[in-house]
């Protein structure tokens, strides 16, 4: 017990775990995550059985642009490497360079979310809605809960940045951090499966 | 303490005793009174099963018994109990004999899940096409040509195969003389091949929850000798006969026509009534009440009475002699 | 514990490192992914299963280095995280195959 | 628009309180009032006083729900409840029982004993702690709204599609039921989770993984069970809102949907439920065999062991729900045979109990009675459970009245008869007061006879044909006198409950008061304390030195705990207005997507976001208390 206050006043390798809080929080959001894993297979499920259902509206095959799809990945996945960053740089101490790649992970998961957006706009063009059939439904309702997520993510990054900015990196905001950072790393995961179950595979058949 | 414990074993057995004399089921209607290959094979496992496990529950209640007896804390006494941890030997004993047990039964289970999934020979197998629609049953027999509801025969002996529609929510298709149940899934077909050993009326029913009428979605089945079952096949094939110009069947047909046969004739898809054809045949109306004009009155004046939540509108606007007639012509649907 | 830290400490560019080079490992699977797909080279019956596997070690790569499931202390993390897999596994292949 | 208003006005209401911005004095009387206590503590005592309130007030009404239904089948052709207002009573039967009264009282049961018996102060998450319970109960208030706002839901408690969708279920009933059971279920899901890091990072020094008492472990699993299953109903619920609320096809055959992706959700969530409300009964079994036979449990190891084993199996056999849905032989096969694998951990447990009372000093007490009533009834159940897992036997079975019997001998004979055994056994240290033995004792007689004679005729009604959730059946057919004594059977079961609310209100008042070992057998931390403990649970951390760690320093001769630290002052959470708050939010939310009221359901989302923020900009860091020593008096 005592070892780790003392280390704690000087500098934790690891600041997030440092207090009893902190751990708790930690472990509590890695549950978390698993429980987010079963929510997102069952809606994987669910679209990969109802993905053939489209009813005459435009398929799988004649929707997707993988282009766009690729400039998506490209943006969530350096995204993720820049919030791992920005992680490094908070147990370094240095708000200053976790703030810098923070605001570069907001930045990119913005990017993403316009293109997410026109996206659908397009499709809603072509005649792909979320009640035009059953396919629609369900592609929505997968590929918009990851959506959702990355904007909650977007929100509560900013808000817990705004918190450590005014009040410092400390036992208090770092927990919050670097929990954020995981959930925003769990976003990249699904969107790792989200590419290549429904788009690449869309794409093959 | 003890004088309780004897009551309640002696109500048990009193109760046992009670259902095994006062109350055996119907014969058309009993899983434990099977007249169908299907049924057998299913009661059969049920025993296999239901024989296993009585084994265990008599262990388990000679050890149950014995130690409450032997071990309860009589008056006075204050002993202190060895603290056992365990025992790896006892230990072994219980999870390596329920595993036995349990491969006993698994073997004949798979066995028979198979079985019962093999479809016959077309050749000689009826096939009938099932819909479950909300609250009543349509049958089909595609061999044939020919369409009925909420009556379905079959001949004794011949395997029978049932494929089974949905068109509105899950039903499910059940004769538990002759074989277990299928459920009804709206968007694909269900298969279950039943056959009959003895010429008899079967009782059949909905088992899956569908709505406020679900408890009355009956049918019957007729298990008839092959000869018989052809001859209801020749009658059935026959158009009605028409009646004559200036009777009063002639009036209620004009009635029906104009009140009647938009649901009941398969005019619009999407509004589907039982086909009447052949109506004066049936042992029901509705498949629950019995057949006689009396009932049909009821019926037609206010079908939700009858049966909570069926689309048949309420025939409470015609006058005493157009009803008579719109029986009459209906009992003449032979 | 205390040598760990001591070390991670002192290497910290490496840290960054490693990470780095996870992340262009995972560029460069997204990229064969996006090839396997676009190209007719690949015969079809192997275009699902490697897009699987490619998801899958991106996968890994990120819950071991960016989640820091390497990091010693995160034995309750994993058994959850993969329970959680299993189940999520267990559910998707059991709707799809129904 | 007229409920709009009223919730307009009640959020300004509201907003004047919190805000000090009403009256200055008002404010401080609520503040200091016992009401306001309740409603915003964070202590996970009083939070499990709260849902065994609430899971009581519920299981009254699932059990009134009930007595009509068995009315109405008391006779053939009876007209009592017919048609919709039947399926509306079976629908919220189930649904009431399973959801607002069976997880509620296991919560309460884990939120007053896991802390206590793992040596800790409080919970991991104090806040999520109340937010889980306020969260259940404006779900379980919301879904009993229904029958005020447009009628009950009626499609059953599995609410299938198809019957659940808009065409065939129209009105509001099955919106309630969708949104009630999503905002109860997230609660749940963040109550689970709370407790597997509590159990993980709270425990005493000394308190390994295998030395925590059984019913700790049943709660650990049972809440990693809560986690990872609950997720599949948010889902199936969402979808299904989708669908009735916004257009959607997710279950419409007709737009390409499928009927069958429902019942897979449904139960890929439902049967590891059905672990979820029965692994705590076991916990609390072994706990009260091995305390009033006086020894320790037999089979420690094997007993953890076949816990996470059952946990573990419970989410690999959900189509056994589903062997008549068509899904072929290979399928039904492969789920029969994991299925019947439940039975050998299952098995392993029951002889366990048997062995443990063997060679002990077995002693009746209302606990102890409920634990052995438990045993063949709950081997009944397991019985048929095998029985029902055999596909061929089970084309039979399926939707008949022996399912019924089946779970209701599961879910009443080992569920409901383990609550009560908790309740009974924990009843001194939640309250204080020891409840009546004489009352305890008719409630168990009454109870257990009319639960068996209700639902053992079930089994033969379904083996005659008898089709569940029926309103009525006909004459002749051989099914009058069994449903007649079911019916009876009920009287048994009203009786006893009508006791156990006597006993309860007697105790309050007469009650005898108990010491902190209150059956003086006590073996594992709980009863190492005063009953009710102090807020801060132990006044020194104690060191635990083996399994049953009491009963260890028992037998050493000691007569408390040895602690693990030296008396200091004590960190305690401050309470929050937040979770109620926040609840609320979703409350009107949700019945603002009920009644279509876009603009309420937005004033509720509102409340929520704002709920969030306000926690997360929270510095409240709680406050500090000195404990009384326990040499001085501090002890009963």
């Amino acid at each position: 017990m005592a070892n780790k206050v003392e280390s704690s006043t000087e500098m934790p390798n690891h600041l997030e775990t440092a207090t009893f809080e902190g751990k708790n929080k930690v472990l509590g959001f890695w549950l978390f995550l698993g429980a987010e894993t079963v929510l997102f297979a069952c809606l994987f499920g669910t679209y990969l059985a109802l993905r053939n259902q489209s009813l005459g509206g435009p398929t799988t095959h004649e929707l997707f642009d993988l282009k766009l799809v690729a400039l998506a990945t490209a943006l969530l996945l350096t995204s993720s490497l820049t919030s791992v960053l920005a992680m490094i740089k908070m147990n370094q101490r240095s708000m200053k360079g976790m703030v810098t790649w923070l605001v570069i992970t907001l930045l990119l998961g913005l990017g993403f979310l316009v293109l997410e957006i026109y996206e659908f706009q397009h499709y809603v063009h072509e005649g792909h809605t979320f009640m035009s059939s059953a396919f629609g439904s369900s592609f929505y309702a997968l590929v918009g809960t990851h959506g959702a997520h990355v904007t909650f993510g977007i929100i509560w990054i900013t808000t817990i940045m705004s918190q450590a900015i005014r009040r410092g990196i400390n036992t208090d905001t770092a927990p919050k951090l670097f929990v954020s950072s995981l959930y925003w790393h769990f976003i990249d995961v699904v969107w790792v499966f989200i590419f290549t179950l429904v788009y690449l595979l869309g794409k093959v058949g | 303490m003890e004088r309780l414990r004897v009551w309640r074993i002696g109500l048990l057995v009193s109760l046992v005793m009670l259902l095994l004399a006062g109350c055996s089921g119907d014969p058309s209607l009993s899983v434990l009174d099977p007249k169908g290959s299907a049924a057998k094979i299913q009661l059969n496992l049920i025993y296999w099963s239901l024989g296993l496990m009585t084994v265990v529950f008599v262990i388990v209640i000679t050890i149950y018994v014995y130690v409450l007896v032997r071990y309860r804390k009589r008056k006075g006494q204050n002993r202190m109990p060895e603290q056992v941890h365990g025992s790896t030997k006892l230990e072994i004993i219980w999870t390596v004999i329920p595993i036995a047990a349990l491969i006993a039964l698994a073997i004949p289970t798979v066995q028979y899940t198979f079985d019962l999934a093999k479809e016959p020979p077309a050749k000689d197998t009826v096939i009938i096409d099932v819909t479950g629609h909300q609250y009543w049953w349509e049958f089909k027999y595609p061999q044939y040509g020919i369409t009925t509801a909420q009556e379905v025969h079959i001949p004794v002996g011949k395997k029978i195969l049932f494929r089974i529609h949905g068109k509105d929510v899950l039903h499910a298709f059940w004769i538990p003389s002759l074989g277990g149940k299928v459920d009804v899934v709206p968007g694909r077909v269900n298969t279950l091949t039943l056959d009959a050993q003895e010429a008899k009326v079967y009782q059949g029913k909905c088992a899956e929850l569908c709505g406020a009428g679900h408890a009355l979605m009956d049918f019957k089945v007729f298990a008839q000798k092959q000869a018989d079952f052809d001859k209801w096949l020749a009658a059935m094939k026959q158009p009605v006969a028409s009646v004559s110009a200036s009777s009063s069947e002639a009036n209620g047909e004009k009635i029906f026509k104009q009140n009647c046969m938009g649901c009941h004739a398969g005019i619009n898809p999407n509004i589907q009534g039982p086909n009447l054809n052949k109506f004066a045949t049936r042992s029901t109306i509705a498949g629950i009440l019995p057949h006689n004009d009396e009932n049909i009155k009821i019926w037609l004046k206010n079908p939700q009475a009858v049966k909570p939540g069926t689309l048949m509108p309420k025939i409470d606007y015609l006058n005493k002699d157009e009803l008579n007639d719109l029986i009459k012509y209906l009992d003449s649907r032979k | 514990m205390a040598k760990e830290n001591n070390q991670a400490i002192s290497q910290k560019p490496a840290g960054a490192m490693k990470h780095i080079l996870s992340f262009v490992f995972m560029i460069a699977f997204t990229a064969a992914a996006f090839f396997v797909v676009i190209s007719d080279k690949v015969p079809s019956g192997w275009v699902v299963p490697l897009l699987l596997i490619f998801a899958v070690i991106q996968v890994i790569l990120q819950l071991f280095t960016f989640m820091h499931l390497d990091q010693k202390g995160s034995a309750f993390y994993t058994i959850f995280i993969v329970f959680g897999i299993f189940v999520a596994v267990i559910s998707a292949v059991g709707i799809l195959l129904m | 628009m007229g409920t709009l208003i009223v919730i307009l006005v009640l959020v300004l209401f509201l907003a004047a309180i919190f805000t000090g911005g009403y009256n200055k004095q008002f404010q401080e009387r609520v503040r200091k009032s016992r009401t306001w206590d309740w409603l915003t503590t964070v202590d996970h005592k009083k939070i499990g006083i709260l849902y065994l309130m609430a899971g009581l007030v519920f299981f009254i009404i699932g059990g009134i729900e009930a007595t009509f239904m068995r009315l109405q089948l008391f006779v053939p052709g009876n007209d009592l409840f017919v048609g919709r207002t039947f399926n509306e009573l079976l629908t919220m039967h189930g649904t009431t029982m399973i959801f607002l009264a069976a997880m509620p009282m296991i919560f309460a049961l884990m939120n007053a004993v896991v802390p206590l018996q793992i040596g800790a102060r409080d919970v991991a998450f104090p806040f999520v702690n109340a937010l889980g319970f306020w969260l259940f109960f404006s779900g379980g208030l919301l879904l009993n709204l229904s029958w005020i706002f447009g009628g009950a839901p009626d499609a059953g408690w599995t609410s299938y599609t198809g019957l659940a969708l808009n065409q065939y279920s129209p009105g509001p009933g099955v919106d309630f039921y969708v949104l009630g059971l999503q905002i109860a279920g997230i609660g749940t899901l963040i109550g689970g989770l709370n407790f597997l890091v509590t159990v993980i990072n709270l425990r005493a020094p000394g308190m390994t993984f295998l030395r925590l008492p059984l019913f700790t472990w049943t709660a650990f699993v049972t809440s990693g069970l809560i986690l990872f299953a609950f997720p599949a109903l948010t889902v199936a619920l969402l979808m299904l809102m989708f669908d009735r609320l916004f257009g959607a096809n997710f279950f419409d055959y007709t737009m390409g949907g499928s009927t069958v992706i429902w019942e897979h959700l449904f139960w890929i969530f439902g049967h590891p439920e059905v672990y979820i409300v029965i692994l705590p009964a076991f916990g609390v079994m072994s706990d009260v065999i091995s305390t009033f036979s006086k020894k320790r449990l037999f089979g420690y190891n094997s007993m953890v062991f076949a816990t996470v084993l059952i946990g573990f199996l419970g989410f690999m056999v959900w189509v056994h729900h589903m062997f008549t849905v068509g899904l072929g032989p290979i399928s039904n096969s492969v789920f029969a045979v994991a299925t019947m694998a439940i039975a050998v951990p299952t098995g392993i447990k029951v002889f366990n109990w048997l062995f443990t009372m063997w060679g002990g000093e077995i002693q009746f007490k209302t606990p102890m009675l409920w634990a052995v009533g438990f045993i063949p009834t709950f081997v009944m159940g397991g019985m048929t459970g095998v029985m029902l897992a055999l596909p061929p036997a089970d084309f039979q079975y399926q939707d008949s009245y022996f399912v019924v019997a089946h779970f209701h001998y599961v879910l009443v004979g080992g569920t409901v008869f383990g609550l009560f055994a908790g309740i009974y056994y924990w009843w001194p240290k939640m309250f204080g007061k020891l409840l009546n033995e004489t009352l305890g004792k008719w409630h168990f007689w009454t109870f257990l006879i009319g639960f068996h004679l209700t639902f053992f005729p079930q089994h033969f009604l379904g083996l005659f044909g008898m089709p569940r959730r029926v309103f009525t059946y006909q004459t002749n057919v051989g099914l009058e006198k069994l449903n007649e004594l079911s019916s009876i059977g009920v009287a048994g079961m009203v009786i006893g409950t009508i006791l156990f609310l006597i006993n309860i209100i007697y105790t309050l008042r007469k009650g005898k008061k108990a010491k902190a070992d209150a059956w003086e057998l006590g073996r594992t931390l709980e009863w190492s304390i005063p009953s009710p403990p102090p807020e801060y649970n132990f006044a020194q951390t104690p060191l635990v030195r083996g399994f049953d760690a009491l009963w260890v320093e028992k037998e050493a001769g000691n007569k408390s705990m040895t602690p693990a630290e030296p008396l200091g002052s004590i960190h305690m959470p401050s309470p929050s207005y937040i979770p109620i708050l926040m609840s609320l939010g979703f409350f009107v939310a949700g019945f603002g997507f009920i009644v279509r009221g876009i603009p309420a359901a937005a004033i509720g989302l509102i409340i929520v976001v704002v709920s969030l923020f306000l926690r997360s900009f929270d510095y409240d860091k709680g406050y500090h208390v000195e404990p009384e020593d326990p040499e001085k008096g501090g002890k009963e």
